[in-house]
């Protein structure tokens, strides 16, 4: 059985044949490099592509069915349309505020996907904090909208980026509430041990109620924090046109919508890491041949397959639901989420304690 | 109430306002400078009751405009028209914003369309022109518009 | 790969937006007019200046948040060895979260989570 | 708030939300619901109810002869002006001149398909077409001259 | 277009935090060409004031110098969703001049095709609303059944949206043979279909926590303010015209005013709905009991009103439209003067927002149901 992991350790044995150790490192850093740039692109073009099929289907439409068979190209098309267009800089904009934000965007997007584990044993870097790395990284996102929002001098953009300040920081705590029940029950920080100890079951199955609900905490917060409908104040295009981008145009646009998609694509596998186990293949109990087909699937399909689950449940409540307003949204985390979030996590405390966890 | 009670009503309070029946609604002609207790007293009276003003507007006579008011009474339904005489070059009349608030709008279009002057309106400005507006007021009768107007 | 890939991550970053913005640089020719350069406001030139000062409830949020996420952030470490210390952990965050939460109460009846 | 209804308020809003979410997930995989027409591709299957209002088109018969007499009636009763009857001078055969249509001017921009003209015609010489595919880059284009060049008035109209 | 200098004198932004905003004339919200010039503190709006004529054609000049027969087209452009029923005050207008009794078949064509554009004009409130409030699904549901009633009328009618139906005296054409057959097919749609307005929108629990409570409007602000239509009938003030002042055969029909008491955004949003229903149960009423006869009454060809003013005010689906016309004896009218309902519904907008935020504002300006020709005119 071929997996990604096996694959990088056999290029690394021949890259070390082959070359000095120096050399090696830095062949397998472009080649690294690489590998993250076109998952993100590819990245970008499946979810657009998805979120508009999703969409159209919700919406009794066909959706995009005309670049390609059955409009397969259409963002590619999209892409070219967005590159060929100018990027305007507004003449009272802080311009070098207003040039870095996208590159902001991106970086905290593409720093993310360090300790993501694809497969089993593939991570580009299994960090011993992983989860807090992530819990870390993940906040500096608010300040790429902060400084395109402010930098943009446009009044609906700064709106946004407030909107989208307090918004980001509320959820934060929810977030981070619902990563460490499961934190607790694993008792470590770091993204391997967290895939290995759901070897025998994900943690949404083994963690009773409390593990649920902590799962329900993290879509939401999760859809919040990556300004997605119904949490997308910052864009709110129906208030303030488009929120902290109404400025931004080609390229720089672009980047911030595929910021955005591959932020959604992180905290999504976040979730099927810490819920779902990840690339953990399904099993069921002392099935043993079930478990043996299953296990017979590579890791890396099980990995997508769940973050692809959780990515179209999120296009899903985005389809279906009304924009909240800002102070319900904070209402909801500050007077819902937020408690039922602490509560669960004492709930989740006893259980680990109690090893009341299968 | 009827046409006919409507009209003992009125005369009782207003003995100088006269009436034309010939419409649909019994029509009464006030002078300007009685214009304003005559329709507070419409608006204010217990038997009358006339709350909502479903239009207002003004009519270009070419030698006078007249202010044309139409009020109802959502208590009652019974509806009356309301005409007042205004003299063509300098045509001023009390607002009555503050009977009725849907007049400000109203009375803002009569004023750029008409220019009619509306005494101690809360805020007379041009609503629908474009600012800066010279030149005469499109709705009279003498206006013309060499370029947008289509003459058939 | 370690520690090393944050370097790869950044530089491809780094590489893949400015490559992006390069290539569309270099694909097209701008033209100058002023109205390009006024920011969007439904097609209206913008009255009054756009970075005023803004109000204090914005920043109670960010207050607030600083609190509870500095809060949360004490909760990683113990979170780790909750499970092998047992119950003396939880009776500890029972008590940290109740001062947690009389500070929240505190900030809710200040009126700091109400959105201006 | 007591305990009790701030419960009941939180699973009232979910249920809520989830039957919503269960009719937009009806329809995601209830594709034969979808009503979408790929209009350019079904141009030929698409039937347009007769009484369908287009543009005004004046027909004219094999031998290159239609019936407006240039009574002005259309150009008349038209609300916004969009016809206009321009004449020429025929010259019949007997030597006398007779004065007929030069061009018939329909300025399809200004229309509003009130069907007025085609009612009034005394003559049944325009009627509405079923066409409704009328964008153009330049608006003069939508100026129409609705006879054909060198057409004649039918025999036997008045 | 607007009052730089003014404004900037009322309110200098000197540190107190206010900040003026313009939402429109190119704003996803506001569906057409309305500007509002918003006084914002943080996300509360201080001041709203409306800055119209974007679209201005002077529809009341135009008619001036247009016969009876032409001008009646020209109001189609006003309120454009509810383009038949402006049509319909026109010629009610019209023939109350003339003195000619309008066959039974033509009322009740006329008042068929009214109620069809009223849900057709709901219809698209309600998808656009939902739309504002930042869910997209609804609007798609909702053009699914209002296609259904545009095909119809295209088949009657010739047209879809400015149909020019009516003459005076009754109405252009016959009904086509497929019209019972038709609207029999859209009443079973839209049956089958209505209950998933309720779940994709009425009883959701984001829709109900934004629309509770805002823009609340009294009954005597409503009346006092000129309100009308479900606006109104939101606050509780009855002024349904089909009832208090019946034309056609509306008096005839057994179907309920629609009053709501809250007076805030959700009540004016439940009248809508309800009042969907309410056409649905005309419709039903009339559909089988089509009167046989003749659909137009003969008319002179040129049409002359004898001297005086004439007044009629129909039920559109914004409210109250009234038409105003002063003839004098010729084939022109002298004045013409259109009572549209959203200029006075436009104008309480200032008065329910203020205090409010301006997410709020989105759903007031949809409850509202602005058409901004039909302010504009």
């Amino acid at each position: 059985m071929w997996s990604f992991s096996e694959i990088a350790n056999n290029l690394h044995q021949w890259l070390t044949g082959q070359f000095n150790d120096t050399w090696t490192l830095i062949i397998e850093m472009v080649l690294a490099g690489l590998a993250v740039i076109s998952l993100f692109a590819v990245l970008g073009l499946v979810l657009v592509l998805m979120e508009r099929k999703v969409s159209a289907w919700m919406q009794v439409r066909l959706g995009p069915n005309r670049v390609g068979p059955k409009g397969m190209f259409q963002t590619l098309a999209d892409t070219v349309k967005l590159m060929i267009k100018e990027g305007v800089t507004p003449a009272n904009a802080d311009k070098l505020m207003f040039n870095l934000a996208p590159f902001l965007a991106i970086i905290v997007a593409m720093l993310l996907l360090a300790p993501i584990a694809f497969a089993l044993n593939f991570q580009l870097w299994d960090i011993n904090i992983g989860i807090f790395y992530i819990a870390a990284i993940s906040s500096l996102s608010v300040i790429s909208i902060l400084m395109a929002g402010w930098a943009s001098n446009n009044k609906y953009s700064l709106l946004g980026a407030i909107r989208s300040g307090a918004q980001m920081v509320s959820y934060e705590l929810s977030a981070g509430l619902s990563i460490l029940t499961i934190v607790v029950l694993v008792g470590d920080l770091k993204i391997s041990s967290i895939v290995a100890s759901q070897a025998n079951g994900w943690w949404i199955f083994k963690g009773h109620i409390p593990v649920i609900i902590a799962f329900l905490t993290f879509i939401v917060a999760a859809t919040a924090e990556t300004n997605r409908a119904p949490f997308d104040m910052a864009e709110a295009e129906s208030e303030l046109t488009a929120g902290f981008h109404t400025e931004y145009s080609g390229m720089k646009f672009a980047l911030f919508f595929l910021a955005e998609y591959v932020n959604v694509f992180i905290v999504c596998s976040i979730g099927a890491i810490l819920f779902l186990g990840g690339p953990m293949p399904l099993h069921i109990g002392n099935w043993e041949g079930f478990n043996h087909v299953m296990d017979y699937i590579p890791s890396s399909v099980w990995f997508f397959g769940k973050t692809f689950f959780l990515i179209f449940l999120i296009m899903w409540v985005r389809w279906t639901f009304p924009r909240l307003r800002i102070d319900q949204l904070l209402n909801l985390e500050w007077k819902y989420l937020l408690p039922i979030s602490m509560i669960n996590l004492l709930l989740v405390t006893a259980i680990a304690i109690l090893k009341w966890h299968f | 109430m009827t046409k006919e009670e409507l009209k003992l009503n009125i005369t009782e309070w207003s003995p100088a306002s006269t009436f034309d029946e010939a419409g649909q609604w019994l029509n009464i002609n006030v002078e300007a400078n009685e214009f304003l207790p005559f329709m507070q007293q419409l608006r204010h009276s217990e038997a009358l009751c006339f709350d909502y003003l479903f239009c207002l507007t003004c009519v270009d006579w070419k030698t006078h405009l007249t202010m044309v008011y139409h009020l109802s009474s959502t208590k009652f339904r019974h509806n009356v028209v309301v005409k007042v005489k205004l003299d063509r070059s300098k045509p001023e009349i009390e607002t009555v914003a503050h009977i009725w608030r849907t007049a400000e709008f109203h009375e803002r279009e009569v004023y750029e369309m008409f220019g009619v002057h509306f005494l101690n309106h809360p805020d007379l400005r041009l609503l629908i022109l474009p600012e800066g507006w010279e030149g005469k007021n499109p709705l009279r009768k003498d206006f013309e518009d060499p370029i947008n107007m289509i003459k058939l | 790969m370690g520690a090393s890939s944050l370097i790869v991550l950044i530089i491809a970053a780094i590489a893949f937006s400015g490559i992006a913005i390069l290539i569309s640089k270099l694909v097209l020719k701008a033209t100058v007019n002023k109205q390009k350069g006024e920011p969007y406001e439904c097609g209206v030139p913008t009255q009054g200046k756009t970075w005023v000062q803004l109000n204090v409830g914005y920043y109670l949020f960010a207050l607030v948040f600083l609190i509870f996420d500095v809060e949360l952030v004490f909760l990683y470490p113990w979170a780790v060895v909750a499970k092998s210390i047992g119950w003396i952990a939880l009776v500890e965050i029972v008590i940290f979260f109740f001062i947690l939460f009389i500070g929240f109460l505190y900030a809710h009846k200040k009126g700091a989570l109400k959105w201006m | 708030m007591s305990v009790k209804k701030y419960i009941g308020d939180a699973w009232k809003g979910a249920a809520s939300l989830l039957k919503g979410m269960r009719r937009t997930g009806y329809y995601f995989t209830h594709h034969k619901e979808i009503i979408t027409q790929q209009y350019p591709d079904n141009r030929n299957e698409l039937d347009l109810p007769e009484r369908f209002k287009g543009e005004v088109v004046m027909p004219h018969n094999e031998n290159n002869e239609h019936r407006c007499t240039g009574c002005q009636v259309c150009e008349l009763v038209c609300p916004n002006g969009s016809i206009k009857v321009i004449f020429k001078n025929d010259l019949m055969p007997d030597g006398k001149k007779k004065k007929a249509i030069d061009k018939l001017v329909y300025h399809l921009d200004m229309c509003t398909m009130c069907n007025l003209c085609v009612e009034n015609c005394p003559s049944d010489a325009i009627k509405m077409a079923q066409t409704f595919e009328h964008s153009v880059f330049d608006r003069n284009k939508l100026k129409k001259v609705l006879n054909k060049p060198d057409s004649k008035i039918m025999d036997g109209v008045e | 277009m607007y009052r730089e200098t003014e404004i900037i004198k009322d309110f200098s932004t000197d540190g107190n935090g206010d900040m003026i905003i313009n939402v429109g004339p190119q704003h996803p919200a506001t569906h057409g060409v309305l500007h509002l010039v918003i006084t914002l503190n943080g996300e509360t709006i201080k001041k709203i004031e409306p800055h119209l004529g974007y679209i201005h054609r002077s529809i009341e000049k135009m008619c001036e110098s247009l016969t009876f027969r032409q001008f009646i087209y020209v109001t189609s452009r006003m309120d454009y969703l509810s383009a038949h029923i402006n049509n319909h005050a026109c010629v009610l207008c019209v023939e109350q001049g003339m003195e000619v009794e309008i066959p039974p078949r033509a009322q009740v064509i006329r008042v068929l095709m009214d109620e069809l554009t009223r849900i057709a004009s709901h219809e698209l409130w309600w998808g656009a609303m939902a739309m504002d409030l930042g869910a997209f699904t609804p609007f798609f549901h909702a053009f699914r059944e209002r296609e259904a009633i545009n095909d119809i009328m295209e088949e009657t009618c010739g047209a879809r949206l400015t149909m020019n139906y009516n003459v005076p005296g009754g109405v252009v054409n016959d009904l086509h043979p497929n019209f019972q057959k038709r609207v029999k097919e859209f009443l079973e749609l839209y049956k089958r279909k209505v209950h998933e307005y309720d779940e994709l929108l009425t009883e959701n629990v984001i829709f109900i926590n934004r629309m509770k409570g805002v823009g609340v409007l009294s009954a005597a602000d409503a009346i006092s303010y000129g309100c009308s239509g479900p606006v109104a009938r939101g606050s509780g003030v009855s002024c349904d015209v089909r009832k208090i002042y019946p034309y056609e055969i509306y008096d005839q029909l057994a179907f309920d005013e629609v009053l709501e008491t809250d007076g805030d955004s959700l009540a004016r949003y439940k009248v809508r709905v309800k009042e969907m229903n309410q056409s649905i149960k005309i419709i039903e009423q009339l559909i089988d009991n089509i009167p046989e006869g003749d659909f137009v009454a003969k008319t002179k060809n040129v049409l002359k009103l004898p001297k005086g003013e004439y007044y009629q005010r129909v039920e559109t689906a914004r409210g109250e439209l009234g038409v105003y016309i002063i003839s004098e004896g010729s084939t022109m009218p002298y004045r013409i003067k259109f009572r549209s309902p959203g200029f006075s519904n436009l104008s309480v907008l200032d008065k329910i927002a203020r205090g409010g935020k301006i997410a709020d504002l989105i759903a007031m300006m949809g409850t509202l149901d602005l058409v901004i020709p039909d302010i504009d005119r």
